[in-house]
Order: structure tokens, then C-alpha cells, then sequence
């Protein structure tokens, strides 16, 4: 029985208490690293193993064998704790140091450099991205709502009977955009969005309307503004379509359970998916009413019910003293999901399906509102 | 171990041509704990260091002066900005400090780790803190090593009373551990202990 | 002596007692309104006029007259009261309405209409675009200040080592549009603004970077976000400069005394130049210090010295002993400067010199500061 | 004067037939004045109102309901929003009142006013607002009519004690007219009072 124990510097193969093959490694790091993620072939080691079976030390590795339907299974627990103690003799026994003290120093050089791809992989990370993509798009949100109140004010000393008439950001900033109110028609007005009835009462007040005129420097600057604000409401829409496809891929079932929008922004608070899979259900429950949590806490009174998870449809529109129950349910499928998504990332259909029908349970039991004392 | 280099902005001090390093019980919990009265601390020249939940550096910095040359200290913590800071500021200066990117729940995957430990200087905000540094101490832990537990009251419960939470926390070492002092980090740390347990092996 | 009564309705001319010509408005609101604000020509006045003297009882149409050399002077204010109180009856007599209620009646439509002139008049006012370019230049900082921050973030996750070398909003995002690392060159960084020995410290770094890959989709995301950084600085510098023009326009006195960015905010902050021309010296001093004022009116502590005022370069830069004085003088001669605006809009230069003297004297007599009791 | 027609979100009552509007002392110094005692309002169906400060109508609205068909209000307020307002919401829905959109201190450019004014109210803050009230009486109060000023004391000198401003202020009057009577806004309005002052002539 080969005994192949995965090192830092190298692989060892070990014919009972014999080396019987010894394969450093040239960049430590980067080849072990490759094993950890599975793009390592690790032809070298096949050879040396053809036709026998072996117990292996590392699961990455054991992995990369099986796949090449290699006789392999994982060593024992007391073997793993061997290795580890034997470390420094065994990279000396095979040659991958020159004594102890210089295994030493080489694996704390691996250990450099190791940790150097690992934090370099984890910026890469999808969840860090839609965390950015979250806190921009909040922001784009600030921004366009500003920016836009003050182009209704500005443009509405011009035209101040379209501020009670033209509803909705990007319909005014198109029709501001238009310029004089002298060269607005229905037509303007219906490509900024609005039905043709809207658009012949505009036309209507438009003709009797009891602005201000407005100067040729002025108009230019508002609708600069009207300009930017239609920039911005069209990269806060790429934006969420973005945080929605990247929560789709890399959280899926976070989404199932959440949708994107929720679910990014429990991550967001989270602050990693690792860290998100690492929270008990309770926590994702208040995620977001911390100011609530404390103050419970120093008053002694209610804690609050949920956080975030509020803006979840299914708890908002509960009836009131279901939501309580219901945040707790989408909770623990939700800290189930953000497991699964950090662990493995593979969509389970049957999660969401355990929570509607859990819904469903409360909506019947609790029908009735609680009577009053 | 690192002259002339501030770690967190703390001050420098030169004493008869040795720099010395001023240790903020405000910054390191470990200087909180011996300020508030640790009887006993076993990291010494020499020793080697498992830590758990390294963070930037801060107190490890200090525990790496304390075991010097001849001493390592295991710094373990998740890819992330954290470690990044742990990385360059810390261990990538000091010789006897190995970086170790990992979770603390997963010991059995501690690439750059090798013997046994001294100490398990554990710090990590986790509901299931005490379990993860028991499983390391099984792994790692030498007979009559120590285990510097910090235990943090609100990130196991956040709603209970604190010092219910720290009772319950340090009764679960009591299978596996001589418990020789538990020490209040207030002033420095509000609900916070850290617990000095002796690991029979 | 022809006595020359303009009426809301029309001008009536008396010989003595006698009406010698009445001479009704058409369109009484629009024609009242040309003759106040002196576009109207009235030449059948005129010609009714013609070689005699007259006095007339409104300063708008006595100014009209005189500039066609008419020998004309004011009525006395005994007569100006005469008409006040028996308008209903001159309305009547001239023939402008049919009795006395007709002409209420039609004195009110006259008000109602004339009220509407003036108010789209007041609202084409350049001190109020000024005032919504003030708030839009401030949402604007806003949003640049967020949108960056999130792009220095999120492109950090990819080059974080940027971070610390690029500073200044618009030459990070020049950066970051440009693409990834791999694509970025000494010349990317020279034409994002930086000089020659930090474009190489930056091609220096970008080549050791620790940074995570970036997805194209993400990519694409942050040089969108940087993009709209650029759009935004662009924005807000057009709009700063359209600010000063402004200012330098339509309240050239202020903004010799106070600058355009000052006094545009000062401005902001009244209202309206109306009402910045109506508040005292004190007033101006603080305000935007208004939190300040109030809390120590409840406390009873020392009132602040300089609200807004202390942006001023001649308040922030005095010793801290002369920032009173200094800020009391600034304030006063700003109150004049903005009733000088509001009233007639000329440039008065000996404002500036005045209050430039005043300031050395201030900066000489208390020299020293204050010894400590 | 407006059936049907909320002016600023008053409630609106039906009593055997006629509309009823109910009016806030909260929103409208006049009815404060009520509530706190005046003693005699001048302001009596016919009457012609010179209002000075009308500001958005809210008040006017009233004043215009009191007056009636054979009264008048000569609304004053300075061309802006506020007084946009004051002309779609109040002005051009009552036949009684005539909108004057001018500063008060130039009583002598008010197109639409004739004759005299039985009674001036006056609701301006300002510094100056006494004198500028007096100079509006001289012009239009008619012999024996009333002055209703609105004394607000921050407006007047924002540092100083309010009783004192107040008293001060009154005093002005005392030259040319007969103090009937000052009211107290307190729990409607802080530091305000309401001068009732006869106008001899």
C-alpha cells in the first residue's frame, strides 16, 4: 500500500516506511495551489502510482486521483496527525530541505507567497463585487433623487404646472431635457414617456402656464443637469440588472430564497458570502436593525422582528402579527442557502420549496389576528 | 522583531540602544488581560504560537517580539482586506510570524503549519468560538500547552446577559481543560473575558 | 397746469378740474405693467401734452415722459392721497368703468392679472437660478463624492495599490475607465493628469500588484461608474463657473464684497436678493449659523461671530482674536452691497476700497492678541 | 367666500345648509388671538382689510369668509412662490380679495387698492415691520380704524429678552394711535404677541 502525503514543498510517495518516489515542487505555492483547486494534473504522480492504490492525506488531491479513476481513498486520522507533526523530518527526508532549519524558513516562504494568491484570489471574488455593485447603486439612488429635485425646482420656475403633472424622474428629465416651453408639443411629451391623455393636458398648461421666462445660459445649465440625471437613471438600471445576474450565478440559492435585490444586500451587510454562511439564522433575522436591537437591549424592550429581511415581500405582506414568523422561516433558509452558496454553489430547488410551503402553514394556522388582552 | 516599524501607530522607544514597542491594552487584548491581572502568561521566548483570528496584526505583532527568533507564531485568518493588512504589515516583516489564510474551522487545512503548539491564542468573533478552539487544540495543542481563550459575550448571544454567556462558554472547556484563571477584560473590552486553560493532552 | 393721473385702467389728463383727455388701457394689466417697468412709449399721452408742463402721480410714467424732455414734475402728496381715496370716482368720470361697482370689479381682474405678471416676472429673477444652481452644485459634490469613493473601492479590489498613489477624483477615474491592469501603461497615467515621476511610480506598482482578476462583466460596471464620475466633475465645474457668471451679473457688488461662491450661498441661504437685501448687517454675519445662534440663546453661552461668513478668505484667514471684527465688517459692507444690487445692479467700487481699508485698520490695531486674563 | 374649497387643509363642516370652515389657531395668528382673549375684533362683515404679509392666504382665507360680499381684503404680499400661492388658491377664488403683490414698504405702489381701509393687518417679519405698519395706516386707516400688528420678536432682534422687544415695540405706537389692546400668542405661537391699536386720524 503507497502512502502519498501532499507537503508544502512537494509530494512524497512512501512505500510502507520507505520513499519510494519524491516530487518537489518548482514553485511551491503556485503548484500546490493548483492541486487545492483541482487545475493541477499531477501527471508525475499518476505515473508513480499506475496500477496501485494508495491512501492520500489532502482531499483536493484525493479529488484530482479519482477523477482519474485512480484506486485512492483519504488516510487516516492518525496519519494526518503524523504528517502534521512529523512535518519538518519528513520535507528533510525527502530532500525537499536541507535540514530542519531550512524547512523552516522554505515554508514560511511558501506560507508568503501562498497566502499572497489566496487574498489576491479572494478580491477576485464574485460576492465582493456585488457587494460594491450594491453600495454604488444605493449611492446612484441618493444621487438621482437629488439631482433631480433640484432640476423639478430649477426648471419649474420656467414651467412650474408640469412639477403636479409630469410624475416619475426619467418622464420630467425628458421633457426638461426638451428645453422652452414655447418648443414643447404633445409629442414631446409622449416620447418622454406619458399617455396621450397626459400628454394633451400638458400641452394644455403648457400653453397657459404662469412661469418665468428663462435665459439661454440658465436653460443650457438645467438641462445639463436633466442631461445627468438621465445618465444616471440609466446606469442605476444597468446596475441592478448587474447585481441581479451576479447573484443569480455565484449565489443562487440566496436568490431563490431572497430575490437579488434582498439577498445583495444582507450580503452587503454580511460583508463576504463566507461570512454570510457563517451566521446563525436569528442573526440574518435582524440583519440591518442593529439601532433597534440595541436599543431593545439597553431599554429591555421588544427586540425587533426583522431587518432587512422587512423588505422582503413575503414578510412585508404578511399580516402584521404573522411577520414575525414569517422572517423567521425565510431566515433559516436563508442561512441554509448562503451555506450552500458559499460551500458548493449548486442551486437546490428543494429550499425553496420547504419555505413556501412553511408560509404556507403560518398563513393558515395563524389566519386569525391574536385576540387583544 | 521588526525595528524601527510602527505596526498600528504605537510608539517606539529606545532604552539603553533597544527599541522597544508600547503595548495599548485599548488596541491588544491580550495587554488588556495582563493589565486587568493574568496571573500567569504562558507565550515566552521560544514558544510557539497557534493564533486563531490574527486580524490585522496588532497583538500578534506583540506576542511575535515576546517568542523572538526562536519562537513562531501561526497567524490564522480568512482571505480578505484583514489578512491583507496581517500579510504586509506583519508577517511579511517578521521572521518568526507564518501567514495562514483559513477559516479557524477548518485546522486540518493549515498549509505552512507544522509540529505542535506551545499556546492556542484564540480571538475569534464567532457564535461557535469555543468549539473551533477546542477542535485546534485537539489537533495542535501540546500536553500541558495552554489555550488563551477570548470570549466575546455578544457574538455568541447577543441578547442574553453577558456574564451567563462567559459562565456557559468556559464550562465547556471544563471536558478537556484545567481552567486556571478567567480574567474580565473591562475598561479595555466591555463584556468581554479572556480564560487561561491548561491542556492535560 | 395739466395734472396727469395714471389710473390702473388708463391715464386720465385734467385741465384743473375739468377732464381734458382720457386715454383707456386696452389691455389694462399689460400696458399698467409696460409703463412701471418703461418699455411703454405712451405717445398719445404725449401728444395730448405737447408744450404744456404737468404733474404726474407715478414715478414709473413721470421717468417715461422726462426722457422725452417733457416738463413734467411729481404731484404733491396731498394730491397723491386725493387720488388714493377717490379712485372708484375718477374710474368712473373718465369713462374707464360704468359705475362704482363695475369698477372694483374691474380693478380686481386688473390686480389678479397683474399678480401674475409679476409673479412669472419674480420667478425669470436671476437670483433665484442662481440659487437652485447653488443646491444643484452641492448635490452635485455629493454625488461625486460617493460615486468615487465606491469606484476607488471596487477598482481596488483589482489594484489596490492605486489607492494611495492616485489622489484627485477625476485622475483616479481617468484610470480606471482605461481598463485593467494589464492594459495600463506610463502613458495611461500621464494622460489621466499625473506628472512623470508618479506615472512611473504607478507602472511600478501595477506591475506587482496583489489585486484580484476582474470579470468582464464587473469591468465593465466599475469604467461605467468611472465614466459617470468624469460626466458628474465635468457637471459640476460648468456649473460652478456658471454660478460665478451669474453672480458677476446680476449681483456684481456682492460678489466684489463677498466672491461669487460666498455670496451665492448667502444668497441660498436668504431666499432671495429681495430678502438678502433686506436683513441687517447682524443678520448676515451669521448666518448659517443659525444651530449655533439658537443653542447659545438657550445656554446663555457667547452668540457665534460668522456663520457663512467664515468661508469668506478675509474672515478664515484673520488671526482668531480679529475674526469678529473682521466678520462684522465683511457683513455690513456685504448689506449694503445687496441692497445696492437690488435696487439698481450698478458696480460700485469704492464698496470694495472701503471695506479693504477697514480691514487693514482692523489688522493693525489689534495686531496682538488679547493678553490672557 | 369659496364653498367647497379647502385653503390649506381645514376641515370643512355642513351646518343646516351653509358651509363652515374650521379655523386653527395653530395655522392662523388671528384665530390665536382669538382663543388667547381678544377682546373686540374690528374686523366685521363689510369691512375693507388691508393685509400686509398675506403670505400664502391662510389667514386672508378667513378674513375674506368675515367680510364678505360687501367687504374687501387688499391681500399684500411680495411677488414669489408664497405669493403664488396666495394668487391660485385664494385670490382668484374670492371675488373680495384684491391680490397686491408688492413689498409693504412701499404703500405708495399698490395697483388694485382704493379708498380707505377700515382696518390694517399687518403679519410681516421683519425688523422694521413697525414702522412699516404705521406707514400703511397714515396712507389708508381710516379715523377710528383699527391696527391689528403682529409683533414677532425674533424677527425684530433675534439676541434680545421677547417681553422686551415686544413692549418696545408697542410703545412705537403709542404716538399715533390708542393701544386697545396686545394679546399673547403663547402656546400658538412662541414670542409673538397681536397689538390691537386704534387709529384716531
Amino acid at each position: 500500500m503507497n502512502r502519498v502525503v501532499l507537503t508544502e514543498l512537494g509530494i512524497v510517495v512512501y512505500d510502507g516506511d520507505k520513499i519510494s518516489n519524491r516530487l518537489p515542487f518548482g514553485s511551491p505555492a503556485s503548484e500546490y495551489a493548483a492541486i487545492q483547486d483541482g487545475s493541477s494534473g499531477v501527471p508525475a504522480l499518476k505515473s508513480c502510482l499506475r496500477g496501485t492504490d494508495a491512501t492520500v492525506n489532502d482531499r483536493a488531491l484525493l479529488r484530482i486521483l479519482r477523477k482519474a479513476s485512480m484506486d485512492v481513498r483519504e488516510c487516516s486520522e492518525a496519519e494526518a496527525a503524523d504528517i502534521r507533526s512529523s512535518k519538518l523530518q519528513i520535507l528533510e527526508e525527502a530532500g525537499f530541505a536541507s535540514g530542519e532549519d531550512d524547512a523552516m524558513d522554505k515554508l514560511r516562504r511558501f506560507a508568503l507567497e501562498l497566502s499572497s494568491f489566496r487574498i489576491a484570489a479572494e478580491s477576485q471574488s464574485p460576492d465582493l463585487h456585488i457587494i460594491q455593485a450594491v453600495g454604488a447603486l444605493d449611492s446612484l439612488d441618493d444621487a438621482i433623487n437629488a439631482a433631480a429635485s433640484h432640476m423639478r425646482e430649477w426648471y419649474g420656475l420656467h414651467f412650474p404646472e408640469l412639477e403636479s403633472l409630469a410624475d416619475g424622474i426619467p418622464g420630467y428629465a425628458g421633457i426638461a431635457s426638451a428645453g422652452r416651453r414655447d418648443g414643447l408639443s404633445r409629442g414631446t411629451f409622449e416620447a418622454a414617456g406619458y399617455d396621450a391623455r397626459r400628454s394633451e393636458m400638458m400641452d394644455l398648461v403648457c400653453g397657459k402656464s404662469r412661469g418665468g421666462e428663462i435665459s439661454d445660459a440658465n436653460l443650457r445649465m438645467v438641462q445639463a443637469l436633466a442631461a445627468e440625471v438621465l445618465a444616471l437613471h440609466r446606469l442605476r438600471s444597468e446596475m441592478e440588472s448587474h447585481i441581479d445576474e451576479q447573484m443569480r450565478s455565484s449565489a443562487p440559492n440566496v436568490t431563490a430564497i431572497l430575490g437579488a435585490t434582498v439577498g445583495a444586500k444582507l450580503l452587503s451587510r454580511a460583508g463576504s458570502l463566507r461570512r454570510l454562511a457563517s451566521m446563525s439564522s436569528s442573526t440574518i433575522q435582524i440583519l440591518g436593525a442593529e439601532k433597534a436591537l440595541f436599543r431593545s437591549l439597553k431599554t429591555g424592550s421588544q427586540p425587533p422582528k426583522h431587518g432587512l429581511l422587512f423588505q422582503h415581500p413575503l414578510v412585508h405582506s404578511a399580516p402584521r402579527w404573522q411577520r414575525g414568523k414569517v422572517a423567521r422561516a425565510v431566515a433559516a433558509k436563508a442561512a441554509i442557502a448562503a451555506r450552500i452558496d458559499y460551500h458548493t454553489g449548486e442551486p437546490n430547488g428543494a429550499l425553496l420549496q420547504s419555505l413556501e410551503a412553511r408560509i404556507s402553514e403560518i398563513s393558515e394556522k395563524y389566519k386569525d389576528p391574536p385576540e387583544r388582552p | 522583531m521588526d525595528p524601527g516599524c510602527s505596526v498600528y501607530g504605537e510608539k517606539l522607544l529606545d532604552r539603553a540602544g533597544t527599541e522597544y514597542r508600547l503595548w495599548d491594552p485599548f488596541r491588544s487584548k491580550l495587554a488588556a488581560c495582563i493589565y486587568n491581572g493574568l496571573e500567569r502568561l504562558p507565550i515566552i521566548p521560544g514558544s510557539r504560537v497557534l493564533y486563531l483570528g490574527a486580524s490585522t496584526g496588532t497583538t500578534a505583532s506583540h506576542v511575535s517580539d515576546i517568542v523572538g527568533g526562536r519562537g513562531a507564531v501561526f497567524a490564522v485568518e480568512p482571505a480578505g482586506r484583514v489578512a491583507r493588512d496581517l500579510l504586509h504589515r506583519v508577517a511579511s516583516r517578521r521572521p518568526n510570524v507564518i501567514p495562514i489564510m483559513q477559516d479557524s474551522r477548518r485546522p486540518g487545512e493549515y498549509p505552512g503549519m507544522y509540529g505542535a503548539a506551545d499556546v492556542v491564542y484564540a480571538d475569534i468573533a464567532q457564535p461557535d468560538q469555543t468549539a473551533m478552539a477546542v477542535a485546534n487544540c485537539k489537533m495542535y495543542l501540546r500536553a500541558e500547552g495552554s489555550l488563551l481563550l477570548v470570549i466575546k459575550a455578544r457574538s455568541i448571544d447577543s441578547v442574553r446577559d453577558p456574564a451567563g454567556v462567559i459562565r456557559e462558554e468556559t464550562a465547556k472547556l471544563e471536558a478537556d481543560f484545567g481552567i486556571s484563571q478567567a480574567v474580565d477584560l473591562r475598561t479595555y473590552d466591555r463584556d468581554h473575558s479572556l480564560v487561561h486553560a491548561v491542556y492535560p493532552g
